[in-house]
């Protein structure tokens, strides 16, 4: 690709460029890595390597080679031999891109057809050979099967498959992994890694995740604001990065090693604009001179192969203090009084059958979403709650608020009797005390409603605020979560998903609460912005002594800001304890599989693939309930029993049937 | 599958029963009754007393809805009050008259909607978009007597190429009355068509910027093949349902239509028996109205229960 | 793609209609209302009778010539007795019905007893009940005994449903039309289309078209449209407004007939201020006939009337010059008691399209003689029972009746629709003499009498007798004479030319 | 790859500061008069709701003065549209044509979108058994087609506005019922819904102030679409006699009337038609465009 420019021309003014002269080469087998937060045109920097611009975007210059053929100037018949055959793409959402009306196999049959001079049987021979490349379980049957019939990293599979059906030469993937499973994600990845090696394809994988992005590639480009910054060996990018923003990156990256909340990078990417004489990055830039804002630094060489968009040399720069800073949060030693206390809960969605209602026993046959769970939150702590997708966090999150009364066990808050079971009976003084915080920032803001509007709805119910005091104290709260006053007018439409999740939390905290639950907040955000959040959050618990309750599928987020730590499985607690010692052997089983799949941005550590990613409906009927996939099942006992809670130092209890000698292991 | 076919028969018919009793209770809501309605003036004294007699109005209106829920079952609608001939007899023809003229603008309104949706869809905001859009937005506002007595004055009147007023007998074979609904047939599949052109434009752009058709697009596959292969089959499962809406909604302007060309259909026949205030003939034609759009419902249903991959599963239970 | 689809469509149904209109011969098509929703009867004598079938598929035994008088049908001459009470018929031999029968005095005896039969409920049967016997001496020949004298029987067996049947036919007739006429029936479907041919063996010869078809169309507007499009050939009657639509157009032929219907106004002579003559005649001179035929019925809506029921094409109509005489009705007023006008009640209503501009013409004419005219409108339905022949100053209308009839029916001293309560003895016998009177010349001038003292002494003001205008497509041959109100279709043709 | 510049809908670019529950009304006229269609049907509408207020002053004619001498005259200085078969003239009744028919159907179709959504909101947040009996009451009535009904309905109770009024709003809730209920449930999933629940509020303030906002658009697009179906089922029914009643003017009865001498004077039959299909088309066109500027997607959804 040579200096390829694109955008949107808008009528009236100017073309508003989203890439801009961005140059780089692929060599045949070579992994690329491309980086970049959203916003900063990565995307359409994979659709720009197959010459397609999505509706309303317009080549601006430059152009893309590949294999001789100008992807932009080539005719339609020679595009089309080219896609899908020597240059393939495997896409985002493989559930969305895969024709609903259209079997996998037909679909996997249509590419052989267009791509290879095959006969239809031997077609169909072949289509079960790849699926079995891409290691999917009974592949004769997938392959009859719809694609709405098959979980997330089945489709992705089955798109990658069809990939490979052309005999590619170059695969582009746009961020394959991102939505699934941290296991289903480490598999896919061990995939592709594979085939680039045995079949000498060059990959070119784009990612908002430096973590996934280090497991594959060779080399790494780093995208911001629709320019590339830096591009060289992964090694080089990941260990010692040149340029600031690279830095600040990683440094934002919540990692496994340390207690500490992660870097935050200040400001924000900047908008859409017309030709730009400054650096991009110079605004956010703590090193930032005169000349960054003269002139546009040019990429200039450093090394083999590797380039820095900076004017200047890393030593150059004033404050080339190491990466890691030591943690700025203090940890209070002594537990302050119990906040809240959840004792043997169990939660299911399914109504009593008339049996038992009749009977009053428990019925046997209903299915627990979650059972048996217990923790306290003492007061200004943070609890970490870490788990798959329909590990039930969310549920025990929406029992403590009330919206799903558990069917066992009792929630108590400041050791007063059990909160009611349903929130419209709560007392109001109660509600007070804990506050939600959502994880879809879009959703969470009524649409039709200012800032000031969302904000002093709390102020007005508990405070019983005017509507001019109310302002005054919404101004002020949004000052604490780092928000100008004059978003006080604006509607959440107006503002970036960051913005809005901040102004979910300074409604949280309008509330003045004893408790915040955190449901996943992070999960939605950009990792910069995901830096300025976990940030936020622990800064306000410093200044109220509000306590957390916080859920994430994100191991390196919980490290980061959680005091305790709880790993759920199907609904059960697995293991609890102080963070330090639960993520240091011995570990679960479970939460060992989690912590070495886990992607770090770090090109030494490869994340090791432990257990199967199939999914489990429901959870087993009894026993441990992870003896479908624990990799050091010991035996039937695994099947019969539930396991006990193996006490260890302060607080650190494991239920397994394994002896701590082998989980030390 | 099966359990599914079950459970729509069911609703359909409890449907029916329910417009069944609507039926009967604003007939019986409404000012006076079948007698006084009939009689109008002459409608005092013995000879009003013998009418209700004889109409066994006199009963209590449960016991009469029961007795006329009951004949219904075994299909005796009663008899008509002005033509003193049972209502069989005489909805009968002008029902098969009224499906006729449906099927046949459906049979041509339907593909050409399909046709002409999908090629604005895919040519969006180009020239035959732009075409096509506004003149199915007159079709769908100009009334449909406008649009009929225009076409009279041109066609039949001016050219005299085809009949302004349809002349049948009234037990005309199919082959005898196609040349004589020329006009009618294409009122009412102009109308017809506008609605079901929009929607399909709607569904086929909705698809058009679809995920999977961009990477149909990206895995290589010519473009007539991801319009027809890939975006058609997906574009046009959810219009079914609609088309079937808007089949039965078209049914109250067939009534205008009817008139206008004077097409013995259960149109006409509804609005004189209106006029003669014969109201079991005015029951009658509203049931036998509720059937065909029941029965229209009833066909789409299951049609996108077949065609729809993703139900078809959830319904017999193959799922991932 | 998609104008191919449509070009090959347009062209077949262009080809299925045009030779939909080549295939049947000369075929004439006559459009009617289905008034009776599908239970019209063939049989002409029922109430509920299917009009055009009566006129195409029976014979009566006289048929109406050009001066009103009764010519032969099925009966060739006839005779009358001295005393006008024993009528003798001679029929016309070698006359078959369409089911082959040949014609017979039987049958003609048959017909008319079934006319008189009350179960049949024929409306027929008051004008016919003054025969007593009918017998039939020979096989052509047949004598019918009156109850009393009646020197124009033939004028009353020229009313439309007499048509002959054959014998024993009264259950059967209505569904199989069996008739001596020119046309017989091919297809029975009053609510669709009805279907007759010609009959071969007609008496007068083959008629002009070989095919009739008569097509139920109940909505006016449609008739006039199907008019339009060239699917029918003839509209029977059509309104002034309509006339603007076939006056001067190539395709079509409009036809003005004067016919003996008439509306009228009316006052009771045994009421004050109408008890005395001389207001009855001045509130009759008073009216400029010509003025008002134009304001309510248009130019040749009407022919204007010296206040006799009596209409022009009858031949015992009184011919009368009526000015309007402002200063003699003045006159007769003062003399009368009223020197300065007189206040009247007029009560009219929407019943009749023509009752309410009648009333407000005739009030702004008569206000000339000092006559103030206070209108009261009273709603249609109801005026028939409530209004009429209650009120002293009332609209009237009264549709065609020969002579005789009409006279007896509405100023006999006693009769039932007597609606002006007017007694007169000289009058009345008069009509018995002339009921009598064999001579042609001198009944003629016992009813002319009969008219003039109408006019002397009468209350009723009849101002005009309506026209009616009747189109028929240019396609047609050898049209029926503008006197003639029932068309023979019989002598009806048709040019094919489709252009 | 969402372009990064701002999410969520375009109206709400410029920061209106505007006080009060209008401040939103400025931003999506713009939008809607931006669009051509958009335009073009604000016009339609305009003029002829002007004509409803201005045309009994300035009809020339009084519209149910006849004139005997001037029967179907073609168009000329004294009478602008000609005269129609009683000899009245076109012009002052055209005029005056929409008056019955705009009132009645502005009446109904803000009635039936009221009353439907209400319902169709309680029963989307009530759920359960009640939810599911009401569905299947709507569904049944729905299988009766509109039209006929009303024919039922008009012909025993007279065409009077107490008939017609509320027939037509009780026939055209129950489809705005089946969309305020969608809309109401779509809604009452998204999670400000659920904050404000866990918060504390009551209902009757989590309804009025957090969802009837959203609503609002959705009934509003709907009661336009509403009002252009009406303003047909009505020509209809006074084409087929059970509407106005004469002598009053009105665009369904003077088409019906207008065809019987469509040869000879096809001025008394054009000039209503095109009356009432601007109207119409024009209400179309704007209720499409009020649909785009709101974000309510009615585009592939039944007309019934």
């Amino acid at each position: 690709m040579e200096n390829l420019s694109a955008g949107v021309v808008m009528p009236g003014c100017g073309p508003l460029p989203i890439l801009r002269n961005v140059s780089f080469r692929v060599l045949p087998g070579e992994t690329l890595g491309l980086v970049g937060e959203s916003g900063s045109g990565k995307s359409t920097l994979a659709l720009t390597m197959m010459g397609y611009l999505s509706e309303g975007l317009v080549k601006l210059g430059g152009d893309v080679h590949f294999g001789g053929h100008s992807m932009f100037e080539a005719g339609t018949g020679t595009l089309q031999a080219l896609r899908g055959g020597e240059i393939c793409l495997i896409p985002q959402n493989a559930g969305q891109s895969l024709t609903p009306t259209m079997t996998i196999g037909q679909q996997i049959d249509e590419a052989l057809m267009l791509h290879t001079d095959l006969s239809p049987r031997e077609r169909k021979r072949q289509v079960v050979e790849l699926l079995e490349q891409v290691r999917m379980p009974e592949p004769a049957v997938i392959a009859r099967r719809h694609p709405h019939a098959l979980s997330g990293g089945q489709q992705q599979r089955c798109a990658v498959a069809m990939a490979l059906a052309g005999r590619p030469r170059v695969l582009l993937l746009d961020e394959p992994t991102t939505g699934l499973d941290v296991t289903t994600q480490v598999h896919i990845l061990e995939l592709l890694r594979e085939l680039a090696k045995s079949r000498q394809v060059a990959m070119v994988f784009v990612s908002h995740d430096l973590g996934a992005v280090a497991r594959v590639s060779d080399r790494i480009a780093v995208l911001y604001s629709g320019e590339l910054v830096e591009i060289g060996p992964s090694t080089r990018i990941l260990k010692s990065p040149e340029h600031p923003y690279t830095r600040g990156l990683l440094a934002s990256i919540p990692r496994m090693d340390g207690a500490r909340v992660p870097e935050v990078l200040p400001g924000y990417p900047p908008p859409l604009a017309g030709p730009r004489e400054r650096c991009a990055f110079a605004p956010r830039c703590s090193a930032a001179k005169d000349p960054c804002t003269a002139g546009r630094p040019a990429l200039d060489v450093r090394g083999e192969r590797y380039r820095v968009r900076c004017h200047f040399r890393r030593d150059e720069l004033d404050d080339p203090g190491s990466l890691v800073r030591p943690s700025t949060r203090p940890r209070n030693g002594v537990p302050a009084s119990s906040l809240l206390e959840v004792r043997n809960v169990a939660i299911t969605y399914s109504r009593k059958s008339l049996l038992s209602r009749f009977t009053g026993k428990e019925d046997r046959a209903r299915v627990l979403t979650v059972d048996d769970v217990s923790f306290t939150v003492h007061r200004g702590e943070t609890i970490g709650v870490v788990g798959e997708s329909g590990s039930g966090k969310s549920t025990i999150l929406r029992a403590i608020v009330g919206l799903q009364p558990p069917c066992r066990g009792d929630i108590r808050m400041e050791g007063s009797r059990p909160l009611d079971d349903r929130v419209d009976t709560r007392p109001l003084a109660c509600k007070k005390e804990i506050q939600l915080v959502f994880q879809n920032p879009d959703s969470s803001l009524n649409p039709r409603k200012t800032v000031a509007e969302i904000i002093s709805a709390p102020l007005e119910l508990y405070f019983g605020m005017e509507r001019g005091p109310a302002r005054e104290r919404a101004a002020q709260l949004l000052q604490s979560v780092r928000l100008t006053e004059h978003y006080l007018d604006r509607t959440p439409g107006q503002l970036s998903g960051g913005e809005k999740q901040r102004v979910g939390i300074a409604r949280a905290f309008a509330a003045e609460p004893k408790l915040a639950l955190c449901d996943e907040v992070t999960s939605a955000l950009d990792v910069s912005v995901q830096a300025a959040v976990l940030d936020l959050l622990s800064n306000l618990q410093r200044e109220m002594g509000v306590a957390y309750l916080f859920v994430s599928h994100d191991l390196a987020t919980v490290r980061s800001v959680a005091d305790r730590v709880l790993v759920l499985y199907q609904g059960r607690i697995c293991e609890t304890g102080p963070v330090e010692s639960v993520f240091a052997p011995p570990f679960h089983p479970y939460t060992g599989a989690l912590m070495r799949a886990i992607l770090e941005p770090d090109p030494d550590r490869r994340p090791r693939v432990e257990i199967k990613d199939t999914v489990e409906s429901a959870p087993p009927r009894q026993g441990c309930p992870f003896q479908r996939r624990c990799p050091h099942k010991p035996g039937k006992i695994c099947d019969r029993e539930a396991p006990p809670a193996q006490e260890l130092a302060n607080g650190h209890r494991i239920y397994c049937h394994l002896s701590p000698a082998i989980l030390h292991s | 599958m099966l359990k599914i076919l079950v459970r729509r028969l069911v609703s359909a018919l409890f449907t029916l029963a329910f417009v069944a009793v609507v039926v009967f209770a604003v007939a019986e809501a409404l000012p006076g009754d079948a007698c006084t309605a009939y009689l109008g003036r002459l409608a005092q004294g013995e000879r009003l007393d013998n009418c209700r007699a004889s109409l066994d109005l006199d009963q209590p209106a449960a016991k009469r809805f029961v007795h006329w829920a009951r004949d219904l079952a075994q299909g005796d609608l009663g008899n008509s009050l002005k033509r003193k001939k049972p209502i069989e007899e005489i909805v009968g023809p002008r029902f098969r008259n009224t499906v006729i003229l449906g099927t046949v603008a459906a049979l041509i309104g339907i593909p050409l909607a399909i046709v002409l949706g999908v090629f604005a869809g895919v040519y969006r905001d180009k020239i035959p978009d732009f075409v096509i859009s506004g003149v199915s937005l007159l079709a769908m506002t100009i009334p449909e007597f406008v649009i009929a007595t225009l076409l009279i004055f041109v066609f039949a009147i001016s050219f005299q190429w085809f009949p302004a007023v349809t002349i049948l007998p009234t037990d005309a074979g199919i082959r005898e009355i196609l040349p004589n609904i020329v006009l009618p047939v294409i009122t009412l599949a102009f109308v017809m068509t506008a609605h079901i052109l929009r929607i399909t434009r709607a569904s086929v752009i909705d698809a058009m910027h679809s995920e999977y058709v961009k990477m149909a697009t990206l895995k290589g596959v010519p473009f007539r093949r991801v319009v027809f292969r890939h975006m058609l089959p997906s574009a046009l499962l959810p219009t079914i349902n609609i088309v079937a809406l808007t089949i039965a909604w078209l049914l109250s302007g067939v009534v205008v239509i009817e008139k206008v060309f004077n097409y013995p259909g259960l149109g006409t026949l509804i609005i004189q028996s209106i006029f003669d205030r014969d109201l079991p003939l005015v029951q009658a034609i509203a049931l036998m109205f509720a059937l065909i759009y029941i029965a229209v419902n009833l066909i789409a249903d299951l049609l996108v229960i077949l065609l729809n991959p993703k139900l078809r599963s959830q319904v017999s239970g193959e799922g991932g | 793609m998609r104008s191919r689809f449509t070009g090959r469509f347009m062209a077949c149904l262009l080809l299925l209609s045009a030779c939909a209109g080549l295939a049947q011969a000369a075929t004439l098509r006559l459009a009617y209302d289905a008034g009776f929703g599908g239970a019209e009867s063939l049989d002409p004598y029922s109430p509920t009778r299917f009009f055009f079938t009566t006129q195409a598929m029976y014979n009566r035994l006289v048929r109406q010539e050009d001066d009103g008088s009764a010519g032969p049908d099925l009966a060739t001459s006839w005779s009358v007795s001295g005393d006008a009470r024993t009528w003798t018929f001679h029929l016309r031999d070698g006359v078959r019905f369409h089911s082959g029968k040949l014609l017979s005095a039987q049958d003609v005896v048959y017909s008319l007893y079934h006319a008189l039969d009350p179960e049949r409920g024929s409306p027929v049967r008051s004008t016919l009940k003054i025969m007593d016997r009918i017998e039939a001496v020979d096989r052509l020949t047949v004598r019918i005994h009156l109850k009393s004298a009646h020197a124009d029987l033939p004028l009353l067996l020229l009313d439309q449903r007499c048509g002959i049947i054959p014998e024993g036919s009264a259950d059967s007739i209505e569904r199989t039309g069996d008739g001596t006429g020119p046309f017989r029936l091919v297809e029975n479907d009053p609510e669709g289309v009805t279907v007759l041919e010609a009959n071969p063996g007609y008496w007068e010869g083959p008629p002009g078209v070989e095919r009739v078809e008569i097509v139920a169309i109940p909505d006016q507007v449609a008739q006039i449209q199907a008019m339009l499009a060239g699917q029918i050939d003839y509209l029977p009657s059509i309104n002034r407004r309509q006339l603007k639509l076939f006056e001067n157009h190539p395709g079509y032929i409009v036809q003005t007939i004067r016919t003996g219907h008439w509306p009228g106004m009316v006052m009771r002579t045994d009421m004050v201020p109408f008890d005395d003559p001389n207001v009855r005649r001045a509130m009759r001179m008073v009216v400029d006939r010509e003025d008002m035929v134009r304001l309510v019925l248009g130019e040749g809506g009407g022919e204007p009337s010296c206040d006799t029921p009596v209409w022009a094409g009858d031949k015992y109509h009184a011919q009368r010059h009526c000015p309007q005489d402002v200063g003699q009705a003045k006159a007769l007023l003062s003399e009368a008691g009223y020197p300065d006008g007189i206040d009247v009640d007029l009560y009219t209503s929407s019943v009749d399209k023509s009752f309410v501009s009648m009333a407000e013409v005739y009030q702004n004419q008569a206000a000339s003689a000092g006559i103030r005219v206070k209108i009261h409108q009273v709603p249609a339905d109801g005026y028939w029972t409530d209004t009429w022949m209650q009120e002293p100053f009332v609209a009237t209308r009264w549709n065609q009746r020969p002579a005789d009839q009409i006279l007896n029916e509405a100023f006999r001293s006693g009769a039932a629709w007597n609606e002006t309560y007017w007694h007169n003895a000289q009058f009345d016998r008069a009509l018995d003499r002339a009921r009598k009177e064999v001579n042609e010349k001198r009944r003629r001038e016992l009813y002319v009498r009969t008219q003039q003292l109408l006019y002397d002494d009468g209350g009723a003001l009849i101002p005009f007798h309506l026209n009616v205008n009747r189109v028929f497509s240019s396609k047609l041959r050898n049209l029926p004479p503008e006197t003639e109100l029932f068309v023979r279709w019989q002598y009806i043709g048709k040019t094919e030319n489709e252009e | 790859m969402r372009v990064a510049t701002q999410t969520g809908p375009v109206n709400a670019g410029a920061a209106s500061a505007g006080p009060g529950r209008f401040r939103r009304v400025k931003p999506v006229m713009r939008t809607i008069l931006s669009r051509p269609s958009g335009m073009a049907g604000a016009v339609l509408v305009t003029f002829h709701l002007l004509l409803v207020i201005i045309a009994p002053v300035i009809a020339p004619y009084d519209v149910t003065q006849q004139d005997a001498d001037r029967i179907l005259e073609a168009p000329s200085m004294a009478h602008w549209m000609g005269t129609d078969s009683l000899g009245r003239d076109v012009l002052s009744r055209t005029m005056l044509g929409g008056q019955v028919s705009i009132l009645i159907t502005l009446a109904a179709s803000l009635i039936a979108a009221v009353w439907g959504g209400a319902v169709g909101v309680s029963l989307g947040l009530v759920g359960g058994r009640i939810d599911e009996v009401c569905m299947r009451l709507v569904d049944a009535f729905l299988a009766i087609p509109g039209l006929l009904f009303l024919l039922l309905i008009v012909s025993f109770a007279g065409g009077g506005v107490f008939a017609l009024i509320p027939t037509l709003s009780f026939f055209n809730g129950i489809s705005v019922v089946r969309i305020g209920r969608g809309a109401a449930q779509s809604v009452a999933a998204r999670d400000f819904i659920t904050a404000a629940r866990v918060r504390g509020h009551h209902s009757r303030f989590i309804i009025f102030r957090e969802m009837l906002p959203n609503l609002q658009d959705i009934l509003l697009v709907e009661w336009a679409m509403r009002w252009s179906w009406m303003m047909l089922a009505f020509s209809s029914l006074s084409f087929l006699g059970f509407g106005a009643s004469p002598p009053t003017p009105d665009w369904g009865l003077m088409i019906s009337d207008s065809r019987e001498f469509l040869t000879v004077a096809p001025w008394a039959g054009f000039w209503p038609a095109l009356f009432l299909s601007t109207l119409i088309i024009g209400i179309n066109l704007f209720a499409d465009a009020l649909g785009k500027a709101l974000y309510v997607d009615r585009e592939n959804r039944a007309p019934g």
